[in-house]
């Protein structure tokens, strides 16, 4: 099954062009690594299929449902992680969680929201102020809601930034339990190595063209 | 180059014409052939100009209203540049109609500005304009531009009916009937150059309206010319 | 029903944020009291000079606090991005829309509420009769304030020079509600006849609904597009 | 590109025409001359018009049939009128008002035939002036932007292709 179908994407500011005509596709239980020099793009691709931003051109699908046309559709299916932690600051981690899942129409039990605070390790700060939560604990609880959610795709912005060790295990452990559930995962990255222990794919997005990569040229 | 534009460029010319012939017509008759008024004197020709301006400047509005509501339909960048477009014309017009309506209170109600339904609700007006010119200046997002100026632009076209009852009901509260126009009764001589006037500042304003989204598009066109070489460029330096 | 319970977790994170941080109702109430301050110095008034002005003064105050919280409405969702995840989230905007025009219409109205006596205590102004009329015509302004001015918050925080946008698209266009609710108060305060004063709160009603359901409307386009 | 400011620079030179033919028809028709200016002597022997106000209690004769006598006062300076011609309408003391007619200086008397109201072109010509002048300016800037437009993407060589990529945008 084909996760993401981008056919011609192509994105420009005004009259600043960023990339153009992007076609690639990437199968359900594919971990996709964007990889590429500041300003080439990632971050722009990656909000496009997230529906974050309207291409100049082209179009895509996500589980075969158009992105620009179905947007209510789409995202149903698909969860970003990005720069900002879409966290509010004066709501506790657990409040956080569980005003996170009613935007997307979801009602979780207690336990089982407790359940998955526990799970990437930040259970006992569940009631703490996110005022108070560090970097990484603040991308912890994101990875709570991928945990709860269990997204059918995963768009990843720089997960490893400020992750210590044990969380750039997490974050892997997560990303292969999305694609064990014949999910899809695409995230943009300059970390090589860590992202070489999940990726099944990838490419590299300069001077406004992908080139594509393989598993064996990640290793 | 796109279809339009270069039907615009084909046929303005028969629309500037027109506007020319008919506002001379109407100079011509307002300020020489009809008499002046009986209680105003000469003062009253002021309403040959003002008049139309005030018409032409509701009509403006009203096009740029539809072509925001047409914009958010079709998405088609044209009708942004026309909307873009109407909204200074507009502009000018409501601000040269307040000007005039200004200029003509002075002689007639011996002050520079009263505070008229009709005079408030074209300050509104005017100031909602300026609103979304500096709107469209304030955003960075080329896509969004033109979607933000069109929710401004029906937002407030929805509004100014409101706006001008409002204003008439509260000025009819505190002053009522003292200030007021004086019975201008129609006649046939003011008819003719009020008639001519009012058919040049439409057509003038569809005159004016083609050159300037003509122009928007123009500046659009070349920037993403420009803006290819640009990208281009950098693409082949990043390439090193 | 999906629609109303996502109505009710924006108000309800707008209401819990406030009560924890109390930003948006203090800074309201600290601007709103120095207004009624330069006011009472500016005018050295006999009562019944306060009652002419007072309807004028307390929509001006009310007017411009409103600003101040519709502004902090939405900037305060451009700390760590949540207005992204509001536009990422497969909800209908039109919800979120109607839950932050509710959780506005709340800050507003209770600091109006409570700034109200003070007025009252300041300007020497007799205690009203007909404090339930009064109410309606806070509640009916207010909802229209907050209805257009969410809409544009949600406009002017994703532009440049956001704090100067949104009076200045805001207010010409809040004109009939501003005419419209000092009429009624004055005529209120005045205790003159309802008969004086009703198309005012007719022309409100009206007001709130059309607005309502424009914004409603338009308010997915600029969060989503 | 010099056809465009042909063009132009006709309209210019029309508008200036007609401003200049206008000024010349006032200066004729419609100015009025000083009370002070008529009695040095060298007055212009056809008819004039003067400017000022009837005198309070000078008034006298049968004004509904278009015979009157009253004094007409400007400043400091005032001057016998004997009124001649048609009713007029609007003939009354404390009027400020416009009288046609010759000054007779054997009489020392002022034989007006007609009466106007005073004139305040003033205030239309600004009106009208403004509006013409703004109009014009900007769709002079507009429409030389265009040219210059026009003239700058057919240089740059880029005029032919890919030229319908932003009406395709969407």
């Amino acid at each position: 099954m084909i996760a993401i179908q981008a056919t011609n994407l192509s994105k420009a500011y005004g009259f600043y062009r960023i990339f153009e005509d992007l076609s690639f596709d990437i199968l359900a239980g594919e971990c996709f690594a964007l990889f590429g020099p500041n300003g080439a793009g990632k971050t722009t691709l990656l909000r496009i299929l997230a529906t974050l931003q309207q291409p100049s051109g082209g179009h895509f699908s996500i589980f075969g449902q158009n992105g620009v046309k179905e947007k209510e559709l789409v995202r149903q299916s698909l969860m970003v992680i990005a720069h900002g932690s879409h966290l509010y600051e004066e709501l506790t981690g657990f409040e956080n969680l569980q005003f996170a899942l009613a935007l997307r129409g979801q009602t979780i039990d207690v336990k089982s929201l407790k359940h998955a605070l526990d799970r990437v390790g930040i259970g006992a700060f569940a009631d703490l102020k996110v005022r108070q939560y560090s970097a990484g604990m603040k991308k912890r609880l994101a990875l709570a809601k991928v945990v709860i959610v269990k997204p059918k795709l995963l768009l990843l912005d720089e997960p490893y930034n400020a992750l210590d060790e044990a969380g750039v295990t997490m974050t892997n452990l997560i990303i292969r339990q999305t694609l064990e559930s014949e999910g899809a995962v695409l995230m943009t990255t300059h970390d090589h190595d860590k992202a070489s222990q999940v990726a099944t794919g990838g490419g590299i997005l300069q001077s406004g063209k992908l080139q594509l990569i393989t598993r064996e040229q990640l290793t | 180059m796109n279809r339009f534009i270069r039907y615009i460029q084909r046929y303005k010319g028969w629309f500037g014409g027109a506007a020319a012939i008919c506002l001379l017509v109407g100079l011509y008759t307002g300020l020489l052939v009809s008499p002046p008024d009986y209680y105003q004197g000469e003062v009253v020709r002021i309403m040959y100009v003002h008049v139309p301006l005030a018409h032409t400047s509701l009509l403006a509005y009203s096009i740029l209203f539809g072509g925001s509501i047409w914009f958010l339909w079709k998405r088609d960048p044209l009708v942004d540049n026309m909307c873009q477009a109407a909204s200074s014309i507009t502009a000018l017009f409501t601000g040269l109609a307040l000007v005039t309506g200004s200029i003509w209170a002075k002689p007639t109600w011996n002050t520079w500005w009263t505070w008229d339904p009709r005079l408030v609700s074209f300050a509104v007006l005017l100031l909602i304009l300026a609103g979304y010119m500096m709107l469209r200046r304030l955003v960075d997002d080329p896509d969004k531009q033109g979607i933000y100026a069109a929710v401004l632009a029906i937002v407030g076209g929805v509004d100014l009916p409101i706006i001008k009852f409002s204003v008439e009901w509260w000025r009819t509260l505190h002053q009522p009937m003292s200030i007021s126009t004086r019975g201008i009764s129609i006649s046939d001589d003011l008819l003719l150059p009020l008639t001519f006037m009012s058919l040049g500042c439409w057509l003038l304003f569809a005159y004016m309206l083609m050159v300037r989204t003509q122009m928007l598009y123009l500046i659009e066109l070349l920037q993403a010319k420009k803006g290819r070489l640009l990208s281009q460029t950098h693409f082949s330096q990043s390439a090193q | 029903m999906p629609f109303l319970k996502t109505i009710q977790w924006v108000v309800w994170k707008d209401l819990v944020c406030e009560l924890r941080s109390r930003e948006t109702i203090s800074s309201m109430l600290f601007f709103a009291l120095i207004v009624i301050l330069v006011f009472s110095f500016s005018f050295s008034m006999d009562q019944d000079a306060a009652r002419q002005l007072i309807a004028g003064i307390i929509w001006v105050a009310f007017a411009f606090t409103g600003i101040i919280g519709l502004g902090k409405s939405f900037s305060s969702e451009l700390q760590n991005d949540c207005l992204e995840a509001l536009q990422v989230s497969p909800i209908p905007k039109g919800a979120v829309y109607l839950g932050k025009v509710l959780a506005n219409f709340l800050f507003i109205l209770s600091v109006e509420i409570l700034l109200f006596p003070l007025f009252i205590l300041f300007f020497n102004l007799d205690v009203v009769a007909e404090l339930g009329l009064l109410l309606l015509v806070f509640f009916l302004a207010t909802l229209g304030l907050s209805s257009v001015g969410t809409l544009f918050s949600a406009l002017t925080v994703q532009i440049r020079a956001r704090e100067v946008m949104l009076p200045v698209l805001l207010l010409p266009l809040a004109v009939p509600v501003m005419i419209a609710a000092v009429e009624a108060t004055r005529g209120i305060l005045n205790g003159d006849p309802y008969s004086f004063y009703s198309q005012w709160i007719q022309l409100l009603v009206v007001f709130d609904i059309i607005f309502t359901v424009v914004s409603f409307w338009l308010f997915e386009l600029i969060l989503d597009s | 590109m010099t056809g465009f400011y042909a063009r132009w620079g006709m309209v210019g030179a029309l508008g200036l025409l007609l401003v200049f033919l206008t000024y010349q028809d006032y200066q004729t028709r419609l100015s009025t001359i000083p009370l002070s200016g008529i009695m040095s002597g060298n007055t212009p022997k056809e008819p004039i018009r003067i400017q000022g106000m009837v005198k309070s209690g000078t008034l006298a004769g049968k004004v509904e049939q278009g015979e009157a006598t009253f004094e007409f006062t400007e400043g400091t300076v005032t001057i016998p009128v004997e009124y001649h011609g048609p009713p007029p309408e609007n003939l009354r003391e404390l009027k400020v008002m416009v009288l046609k007619g010759r000054w007779d200086a054997e009489a020392y008397v002022f034989k007006a035939q007609d009466t106007a109201l005073v004139n305040n072109y003033g205030y239309v010509a600004a009106a009208y002036g403004v509006s013409c002048l703004t109009i014009v300016l900007m769709l002079f800037a507009m429409s030389q932007r265009v040219m210059v437009l026009f003239k700058e993407i057919k240089e740059s060589k880029l005029y032919e292709p890919e030229v319908d990529s932003l009406a395709k945008k969407q």
